[in-house]
């Protein structure tokens, strides 16, 4: 579904991305993980068609890529909430761009604002919301449109532990149900190792592939009930020192 | 203009002067005094100023920023007449009659005075002209009220007519080469108001009331300076135009001389001088005046004419 | 309430200082009346000067609506083609800088004597303002959002609607709270120049016949009808941005 | 190189047009003259006009530099304290909307026949515009840097120095760049007033002796006055506010 | 060193605090937690003089609080720098402010841009780095002067594992040598053990105190080594469940 191959990008003198070869299958999730600064963001941009490489290609669905296509969905990394509309109407604004059916795709952001724990605020403008909240709400706009790729750039980390849980789960049920195939950067290792079905772990700067681990934990996973502890141990301990 | 390039004799009086209205052909000869040497050999260190209009120019006067200015007399004294201004004195009269007229184009609807009903008429916006076509109005026989008015400002006018959005204006006769410049060289039918009008004077020379009380001998010198000056253009059209140009390049030669050639008759009647203001002439002048409505009865030649400085 | 007191007193104020002054200094009422004189030359005549305030204000906001719409509209090409922005914009500024006076009597010469120069003097001398802080606004897009825009594929269209245009106006605002005072300018200098109908009209023809105190209540008038319509404009602002003021402090 | 030659284009195209209509539809030079005879008019007297540019340029930079020094201040101070907003906001507005026409001779019956009612003009005409704009600009400040000043028990003046200013600097300009073309107008309008000096006094006198190639040659003038004070004041933006293009997209 | 009582906040409807009483001792490091939304942001501006609470006192250093101290540093949940100024522009601005000596404090500066990993950037402008390198600065801006008393909004939101918990160590040193009294919100409980001398636990709209937790693990903590591995599991697993 998504391949890149010789994949760089400088910012003048800076060396983001060096040389990335990647390739995710349909309905596969992967999970990116490097250190602060490494080219995460920059990688998903790119993979968005919101920045060019300054070398290599980047296929999407068998295209290559040059401008953001219409399905593919991108959580920034910051929320970019539109201050002057309410929390729904920025969920609906992909609907509106989109062009979806108005009317059950309003139902289907209401729904999603619910299971983010946002029903009751949907009305709200976002300065009235807290980080966290805001940070959901970005989601459910990615969400709502139904992405055939779904591009994360660290959706939890203004979440409290259980919150990230609880969407972690929804999250895995809506990929197991939309099948949409998702790169998921993250700075947490245990969230990686608990959502991917792979983890590219990058060199800090400039970026690279160190390596690629295949996470073979049968699903559904979660760490509520401390099931798979070994395997998830195992992981964890060797995507750290891999970050190292 | 600012500033005398011929160097002011030392001990010379300091005077700032404003025109009538910028720098065209009928202010020529201030800078010919100038040129000339007259402020010089009068000890006067003249600062030349270029006027806006009527008002504006009598408003700089009483304000204390000019001792002298060229201005319509007939506007001058209507301001009197209402009350307003009434500290200024005329000490020369440079036209001996009013320039005002109807200007309109050969082969155009108005030929004669008797055609200017239900046409329409441009004119600066309350300017004398409007003020004082009544009572030409009356004189040719006319129903005054029957002229639609269309106000605008002075440099509008030719174009105005040119364009035909009026079929006449009222307007300064001398300005009637611009107009047929404007209409492309078509000849122009001008109506002075001076011919039905006679007693109306056209600009003068002005100054307030305390100089010609407490300085008549620095008016005296400023009036005599200027009346040659005035002389000295209209015998010699041509240089006087060279000389304005000189001092105010956006002045145009050819449109100085076709203005001073216009008002020669108007400065130099027979058997008076030059910047003659006759005392008599004055009081039917104000009488017009009265007739006309413009002013209340009761403003006396002596409070708008200092006739102790009128050239004699 | 309170809201209202504040500039009441402001004004309160103003008055009284010109009051004291005319009265304590002498001055002449044809250089400058005092209130009392202004308000009797309104009394003597306020159907006759009310209805040039209304002449003067149709023309007004009819002239500001056109150039508040065009003028956005222009900001919008102009930042949408950089290549068109770089070609007209000296063009637009050189256009500008021609003294509205010296236009106000070509605009009688080409649209007659009606309504029509005084609207056309209105729209341009209002225009430069509005487009000025609408393409400034327009090109104040924080990065995040318009990648956002980008991101969902937006036509240039949905973009300016669903996120450019919205994020500009509380400087579209700024411009259109200048404009407005120039628009009453405007009209002024139409009906200076022109003086047929208008309250610029009343302050030409009152300072023809020396009338200084019927100068100053058109004036006075003319300064009402600003501010008017500069607080119905703040208003406007107040009504519709109220997300505006919550992200700033 | 490429960024002159757009610009460059606009203008030649727009001359040419006008050249044109100038010859295709036999306008006469009093009405609008051909591009020729403007060259023309300014060639016979270049020294001459040159001069009165200088004139006006000097009025109006001296005059824009008060109004934005001054109106920059008074924003802060409006700013600072909601009360004398509210209290002399109006009162601005009402000021504001005086025609400058109609202040013109005023001013010259204060000040006199020198530079200083001129340059008075243009500080009036190019003040409110910048206090409106900046006024915006320092109420823009996102509420997170404003919190961060007051966590810093920043005083007033170091909120402003360090924190509201830099951030208002580009609503700034936007005010400045009205404020720039309206300070030639206002140069003009005084000159145009009291014809002694600059190029619009060229434009009074050379119409009264209807030479329209000279005016259009004064206005000519004025034009590329207005657009390179223009671009002075852009390029000074760019120089100044690297950050502020960056943040936008 | 702090002490709250009876602290509510409103925001119109929303009752974001309830009756808030706490004590933060002289030199204690206090962590917060709480679902997101809950309130803990809210509390940390109250404490910092920002926000005025609707009922209830706050004291810092036996004086009510009425506006922000200068010995109190806060980090906000977003970093909130000025994109006109440099990295060390951006650090430097405490120092302007608070009129601190210049040469010393720029050398300071340096050292924690430095141990923050961001030595080779301090010439930067904000828009040119990473999320995480933006969360960086915003710490080293509070940490810059000295502070008695520093709250942090989630620090270490953006960053990885392996930088968070070097910053982690890093800011254990900076504590025991400052002894500045510390609130530290964040989402993660693992941080808020390792680092705490106490875990405050917020309970979801209106955010009241569940519970304050005293974490009994001699210091220096890591999780890195699997040291204490016992007491923090047993912290973990509760703070877990209060959570719920
Ligand atoms: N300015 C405001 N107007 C209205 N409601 C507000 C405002 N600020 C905060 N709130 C509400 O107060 C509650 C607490 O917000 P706060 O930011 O303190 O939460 P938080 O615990 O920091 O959450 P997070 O972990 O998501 O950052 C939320 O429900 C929020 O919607
Ligand atoms: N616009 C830009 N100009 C200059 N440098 C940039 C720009 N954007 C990113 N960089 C640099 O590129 C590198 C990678 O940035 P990127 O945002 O991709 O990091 P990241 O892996 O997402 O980091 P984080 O986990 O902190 O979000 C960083 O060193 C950053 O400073
Ligand atoms: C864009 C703009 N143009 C003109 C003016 C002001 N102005 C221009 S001409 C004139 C009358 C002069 O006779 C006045 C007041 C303005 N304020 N803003
Ligand atoms: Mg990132
Ligand atoms: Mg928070």
């Amino acid at each position: 579904m998504i391949g890149l191959s010789g994949v760089s990008r400088r910012f003048g003198a800076v060396e983001a991305l060096a040389g990335i070869d990647l390739e995710v299958g349909e309905s596969e999730f992967l999970a990116v993980i490097g250190r602060s600064g490494c080219g995460k963001s920059t990688l998903l941009r790119i993979i968005a068609g919101l920045l060019e490489p300054s070398a290599g290609t980047v296929v999407v669905d068998g295209r290559p890529v040059r401008r953001p296509r219409r399905d593919v969905a991108l959580v920034f990394q910051r929320p970019a909430l539109l201050p002057w509309r309410t929390v729904l109407g920025n969920v609906l604004l992909p609907v509106e761009i989109l062009g979806l059916p108005s009317a059950s795709s309003r139902k289907h952001a209401l729904e999603l604002l619910d299971s983010a724990g946002l029903g009751d605020v949907h009305g709200r403008l976002p300065h009235e919301l807290s980080g966290g909240m805001q940070q959901r709400v970005a989601l459910c706009r990615a969400l709502v449109q139904r992405p055939r790729v779904l591009l994360m750039d660290e959706p939890f980390s203004a979440l409290d532990a259980l919150t990230r849980a609880e969407l972690a789960d929804r999250l895995q049920e809506l990929h197991m149900g939309l099948r949409a195939t998702t790169v998921f950067v993250t700075h947490s290792i245990q969230e990686a190792v608990l959502l991917a079905d792979r983890v590219a772990v990058l060199t800090p700067r400039p970026g690279r592939i160190r390596k690629i681990l295949d996470v073979d934990i049968p699903r559904p996973r979660s760490f509520g009930h401390n099931a798979h502890l070994i395997e998830v141990s195992r992981c964890v301990a060797e995507l750290h020192d891999l970050l190292l | 203009a600012c500033s005398d390039e011929a160097e002011p004799a030392p001990g010379s009086d300091k005077v700032t002067y404003v025109t009538a209205f910028g720098a065209v052909g009928r202010d020529a000869f201030a800078w010919v005094a100038r040129e000339k040497g007259y402020f010089a050999a009068a000890k006067l260190d003249v600062t030349i100023q270029l006027g806006a209009a009527t008002s504006e120019n009598l408003r700089v006067l009483a304000a204390g920023q000019a001792q002298f200015i060229h201005n319509d007399l007939v506007g001058s004294w209507i301001l009197a007449g209402k009350g307003e201004y009434t500290d200024i004195r005329a000490i020369a009269a440079s036209h001996q009659q009013t320039l005002v007229s109807i200007v309109a184009l050969e082969g155009g609807s108005v030929k004669t005075a008797k055609d200017l009903e239900g046409r329409k008429v441009g004119a600066a916006t309350g300017s004398v002209n409007q003020l004082l076509f009544p009572a030409y109005a009356k004189r040719v026989g006319i129903d005054a009220s029957k002229v639609l008015w269309v106000n605008t400002q002075p440099a509008n006018l030719p174009t105005l007519l040119a364009s035909g959005q009026v079929d006449a204006l009222s307007t300064f006769l001398i300005g009637a080469k611009g107009i047929e410049k404007a209409a492309g060289g078509r000849k122009t039918v001008v109506l002075p108001y001076g011919d039905q009008l006679k007693d109306l004077f056209g600009n003068g020379l002005i100054t307030t009331a305390a100089i010609a009380r407490d300085k008549p001998d620095l008016a005296r010198r400023f009036r005599d300076a200027m009346l040659k000056a005035l002389e000295y253009t209209i015998d010699h059209p041509e240089e006087a135009a060279q000389i304005l140009k000189k001092a105010q390049p956006a002045a145009d030669v050819t449109a100085a001389v076709g203005e001073i050639t216009l008002m020669t008759p108007y400065v130099r009647a027979t058997g008076i001088p030059i910047g003659s203001l006759d005392q008599a002439r004055v009081a039917r002048a104000i009488t017009t005046l009265e007739e006309g409505g413009l002013i209340k009865p009761g403003l006396k030649p002596e409070a708008v004419v200092d006739f102790g400085l009128v050239p004699k | 309430m309170k809201s209202f007191a504040l500039p009441v007193a402001g004004a309160v104020v103003a008055i009284a200082v010109w009051w004291a002054a005319t009265a304590v200094l002498g001055v002449r009422p044809f250089f400058l009346p005092s209130p009392p004189d202004i308000v009797a030359a309104f009394l003597a005549q306020p159907g006759y000067l009310l209805r040039e305030a209304w002449a003067t204000l149709t023309a007004t906001v009819i002239g500001f609506l056109v150039a508040a719409v065009g003028g956005v509209l222009l900001a919008v090409v102009l930042t949408l083609a950089q290549s068109v922005s770089r070609a007209t914009l000296p063009l637009l500024v050189a256009l500008n800088s021609v003294p509205k006076v010296a236009l106000a009597p070509l605009l009688v010469l080409w649209l007659g004597f009606g309504a029509a120069p005084k609207v056309v003097l209105v729209v341009l001398i209002c225009f430069f303002p509005v487009v000025v802080a609408s393409a400034a606004g327009l090109g104040s897009t924080p990065a995040e959002l318009g990648e956002l825009g980008r991101s969902l594929s937006a036509s240039r269209w949905q973009q300016y609607a669903k996120i450019r245009l919205p994020w500009a106006l509380p400087q579209v605002f700024v411009g259109l709270k200048i404009a407005i005072s120039l628009a009453v300018i405007g009209a002024v200098v139409a009906e200076i120049n022109q003086p047929n109908h208008g309250l610029g009209a009343v302050v030409v023809l009152s300072g023809m016949s020396f009338d200084t105190p019927l100068a100053f209540a058109a004036i006075a008038l003319l300064a009402l009808l600003s501010v008017g319509l500069f607080y119905a404009v703040a208003g406007l602002e107040r009504l519709l941005l109220p997300w505006a003021k919550a992200i700033t402090g």
